[in-house]
């Protein structure tokens, strides 16, 4: 079936909402204002106020409270609406709901679904285009991830909903447009995915970056470089025998992050390879990632600041001829 | 002499866990210069009326949402002195095998749900708690305590808009003794009348003298029934007085000993053993049974937290996250807890 | 007629301004469409009343902190149009070289502190820059503007406190437009009073009507007078309403036309025009050519950020961080600004 | 002279405080209380209420209004209680104070100095003993650096206060009673530096985890093994010339953090030294890092979940016998 990285996000919600009356929606208009991306458009009509509950711009109040109804037997879904408004709430979801349940000794659960976009492409400047996904992924009992894909944006969330602790997701606002015809979707959230099998070099990415790095491994292979590419799609835990063995196999590797360099989730992923699987490098690891500096709204300089495909081929060059 | 005295059971029953917290912590103190208890210690003497008196009100089905100060909380919730102890201790059978300590105790059966150490993290959660109940159809109140200096923070506009704004069954409780750490209210907070603070969101409020746990009891239950009648939130502020310094580390060096002493007259339970002699509701020799009745539990609770095991450094990893049966269909009362 | 328009210049001037802030913004919506200017565009029309009336009252030795929605306060704060719209197009000589776009102006000259896009985080920001004056001896007050909605952030509940526990001159300019984005301020705040709200911090407060530029003018100037008088914040609400949908993005469906309609009657240019030209200081030809005026400076505008160039890519990576003169002594009398 | 960390901060503290009136302290019982781990005490006395300045449980309002004061043109010192609560604070920090001179084109200079406690081993419990050191090291437009010696917790307060941009400044709680005899303390905040030298293998470290780095050198050098141990200092920008340089000379490397290991700041060290200098490595590189768990309270079970002296040595042992 044909749909949208929305339609998917859309799909995936209302048939949670449906099969689980425990499951609700809270966020910043997502309710009459059908959600800030369109995500939840018409859900409120559907479902009505308490479970399409729009809450006020208090991102520590609401989060938390997505955390205490979730301990409290409720599976709540909170749209925090873009990563960098979630800074404002990290207190809840790093300092509370991914310690309860090993502080307490296994006492309590925290199924509580985390959604936020992230990313940049839309110029909307430096205060709603970055991204701490590595920030999350670094935090002991969240599960991460970030569906790069239609068919995975529309079954992370159910997906998700197995699970009793915290699971945050990633959007990326320059995916909601792209289409892609989805037959299965059934998933795990566990696996990394290769999305194109290659042979001669692995481009690992995730989210937002996955497109750009198809569309690298496309001119590549025009140029008779036969690239894998391998999509993350769970940011914490990583899949590190997926790592390793796209490496055994393609003996070098260019990591796709949009994240700034220094610290990204690209220096967990080469830091992981240069543990697992040193001696399987043929060439040095290199990272594409956004440059160090706030995201700027000019076209052209957002444009430079973040990863793309140009870049992504120099990088495999650079590896390959090495 | 009200009506609440003369249910001697009950006014019994609360100066026997004042006592019980009393002696508990003064074990506490003890225990820490001994090193027995390491890490942060926040003590609640002075202030034990206040967690008997509002503790008295709730049922079972209520959920309590505590801060780092909260012994007396756990305890007078049910969790036994034993379990406490020996958390403080480190062991794995303490409330939180160990990992907690003294500002984390937990018990997911009793519905108290910590001991968190971020000033304002509980707040939200006790919105959360409320509104999981409301969603629901469940009956319970949820108390959350905190203190003055946590009605500075941004959680708690944001939490007291939020449970207004939803008709959310929260007690709040706040524990004004009048210091955050070293910063006494005033110097902390333009508005120092906590109840017109809280006033300003709609929310019911009232006021008890948090050294007279009778009081206190009284301003509770008629708080706790507002809220279960309204299903709206009430915010009930307690005034009273820490009588030792804010944590093991602190020297107290930012109050007038004079202060102090003034306060210690006003002790919680010399106040209602008094109250209840006067009335003829105790003697010397209840009270004495009373206070041995704690010591002996005390001693019991010491004695059990020495010999008690430690958890294993192999299960360190354990119980990060929650075995997945994938629970899609969950359904458990306690919801989250398992 | 109050004495307030009676000072013709004065009156004209704001009618001048609210003209070219409108002007500006229709046009504005125009490039949107033509896709010259991209991002985020909230427009400011039919708030006009509140910027022009509250900077008329401020001088350069004053601070002014702004949000997203800020086109019309960087105009009327002295920010030359050209260098405004440069920045919509993304321009090296946008007044932040295009890095910031329409929700980021600047203009350190003018203590412009932007433009700021996380809701509420202008707020502390002015308590530190009204901090700053009182220690230094400025006499300076610090106008922050903020809409209702960020009045349910934690920023805002930490920052009265602030403020008024420490003293600080801050004009606190809530624009109450009833609405953030899609939601009214009655399903996001219990207390829908926002001078009630705020009141509670023992900050003075006052409202007017924000769609009559004279009032808020004259609100303004009693405000900021209060502020310099008793060197304490002030909490202005100006009840205004936005013509226009929140942002190019927003379908605008969860409120009535009919809402919107009636508000539209209370235009205040079209206002504040009959109100001078009931009291003859005013005449269809003035009024013509301040509107040829604003539409010149307008389109001049237009036609200098089309024709201004873009920063080159390789200068992406300059001023992250200031060049190391390791000014320690410092003392640049805009501190900070360099 | 012979002084502690405590006593290093307090000095530079109130040097900074003596020397420019526009410095001045702010952050929660800084004052009356003498500061929660008492470096600021007698300061109340003797610099007033103004600049020693008592603020409400507020983290993310005098966080924020640190950076206005900056803004405006004082020189703030804000301490940060705990670096766990600097999590309500991140907007202010991240989305505000970082941003601000490139977002503007260059217009303004935020010169603010973060100070937070970070770390563990006093069985302070999760809410107490974590480390973020990472996330702030990601983030362009601020400088974060970690005083691992008594020298550098004299030298680094000065030093930060020459820049006109944010400064953080981890001070490790295991670090405070620490004592040394510190002549010189004036430094740069630029450039690792070398805490031992030696030639078999690199450990890499900062902060709280020098002591540790160095004890497991010594008992090294008593097997034979001369552990070079490298005290990075400064976390952002991390001085990548100086750990190439380390490397190439040693062929091998051990990375110490008190983070947890995934997404850890170890983990951005070794992924620069797989780009930097591959071919150099003599075995795979490793990280001695946090265990993925919130810390415990109990001493055994805290001492097991933190990087000890005894695992510094088995890896060095790992990369050496490999
Ligand atoms: C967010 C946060 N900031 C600071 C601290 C350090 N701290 C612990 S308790 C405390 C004082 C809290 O005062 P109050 O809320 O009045 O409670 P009390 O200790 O008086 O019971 C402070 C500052 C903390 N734990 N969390
Ligand atoms: C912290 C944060 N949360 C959410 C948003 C998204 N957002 C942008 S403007 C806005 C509404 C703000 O309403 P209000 O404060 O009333 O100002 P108005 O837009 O009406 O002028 C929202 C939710 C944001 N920018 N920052
Ligand atoms: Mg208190
Ligand atoms: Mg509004």
């Amino acid at each position: 079936m044909r749909m949208s990285y929305r339609e998917a996000v859309r799909a995936a919600l209302h048939e949670a909402l449906v099969a689980d009356p425990r499951v609700f929606l809270m966020g910043e208009d997502v309710g009459r204002y059908g959600g800030s991306y369109a995500m939840s458009k018409g859900f409120y009509d559907e479902f009505g106020p308490d479970r399409i509950r729009d809450a006020p711009l208090s991102e520590l109040g609401f989060v938390g409270a997505g955390v205490g109804a979730a301990m409290g037997g409720m599976r709540p879904i909170v749209e925090v609406m873009t990563v960098n408004f979630s800074l404002l709430a990290l207190d809840q979801i790093v300092n509370m709901a991914a310690l309860y349940r090993h502080m307490s000794g296994g006492q309590f659960s925290v199924p509580v679904v985390f959604r936020m976009a992230t990313g940049a492409g839309r110029q909307l400047a430096a205060q709603h285009s970055h991204s701490f996904e590595n920030w999350y992924a670094h935090v002991p009992g969240l599960r991460v991830v970030a569906p790069g894909t239609v068919a995975d944006a529309r079954g992370m969330l159910p997906a998700a909903l197995t699970y009793s602790d915290p699971v945050v997701i990633f959007e990326h606002v320059g995916l909601f447009n792209a289409e892609d015809d989805v037959e299965e979707w059934r998933c795990d959230l566990e696996r990394a995915a290769i999305r194109r099998p290659g042979t001669d070099v692995s481009i690992i990415t995730y989210g937002g970056s996955l497109p750009k790095a198809l569309s690298a491994a496309a001119s590549l292979a025009d140029e008779g470089i036969d690239a894998e590419v391998v999509d993350l799609r769970v940011l914490r835990p990583l899949d590190r025998a997926a790592i390793a063995d796209t490496v055994r196999r393609t003996h070098r590797v260019v990591v796709v992050d949009e994240g700034w360099r220094t610290g990204s989730l690209a220096g967990e992923v080469v830091a992981g390879i240069a543990e697992d699987c040193l001696y399987d490098l043929d060439a040095p690891p290199r990272r594409v990632c956004s440059e160090e500096v706030p995201v700027p709204y000019a076209k052209h300089l957002e444009d430079a600041a973040l990863p793309q495909s140009d870049k992504i081929v120099a990088a495999v060059k650079e590896v390959t001829h090495a | 002499m009200t009506e609440t005295t003369r249910d001697q059971v009950g006014a019994r029953r609360l100066l026997a866990d004042m006592l019980r917290v009393r002696l508990m912590e003064e074990k506490c103190a003890e225990l820490y210069g001994a090193t027995k208890i390491r890490g942060f210690l926040h003590l609640y003497i002075g202030e034990e009326a206040c967690a008997s008196g509002v503790l008295d009100v709730l049922g079972p089905d209520d959920n309590v949402v505590a801060t780092y100060r909260e012994h007396g909380h756990a305890l007078l919730r049910g969790i036994p002195m034993r379990a406490i102890m020996a958390e403080m201790f480190g062991k794995e059978s303490g409330c939180a095998h160990g990992r907690g300590g003294s500002m984390h105790l937990f018990d997911v059966s009793r519905r108290f749900y910590g001991g968190t150490a971020i000033v304002g993290s509980g707040l939200p959660l006790a919105v959360g708690l409320a509104l999981a109940d409301v969603m629901r159809g469940r009956e319970g109140v949820t108390a959350c305590f905190f203190g003055d200096g946590a009605s500075a923070e941004g959680a708690f506009h944001e939490s007291l808009n939020l449970a207004a704004l939803w008709r959310l069954p929260v007690l709040f409780v706040c524990e004004n003794n009048l210091y955050a750490m070293g910063t006494a209210l005033h110097r902390a907070q333009s508005q120092t009348d906590l109840c017109a603070k809280a006033a300003a969101y709609e929310v019911r409020t009232s006021s008890a003298d948090g050294m007279d746990a009778l009081a206190v009891r009284a301003a509770a239950l008629e708080a706790a029934e507002g809220v279960r009648a309204h299903r709206a939130p009430h915010f009930l502020e307690l005034r009273t007085y820490r009588f030792r310094a804010h944590s093991m580390f602190d020297p107290d060096l930012y109050r007038d000993k004079s202060e102090v002493e003034a306060w210690k007259l006003r002790d919680p339970i010399p106040a209602l053993a008094t109250q209840l002699r006067e009335v003829g509701m105790l003697d010397e020799a209840g009270y004495a049974a009373l206070e041995a009745a704690a010591e002996a539990e005390v001693a019991d609770a010491v004695a059990f937290a020495e010999s008690a095991g430690l958890e294993p450094v192999a299960s360190l990893l354990d119980d990060l996250t929650t075995p997945v049966e994938r629970s899609a269909t969950g359904g458990a009362d306690a919801g989250g807890a398992r």
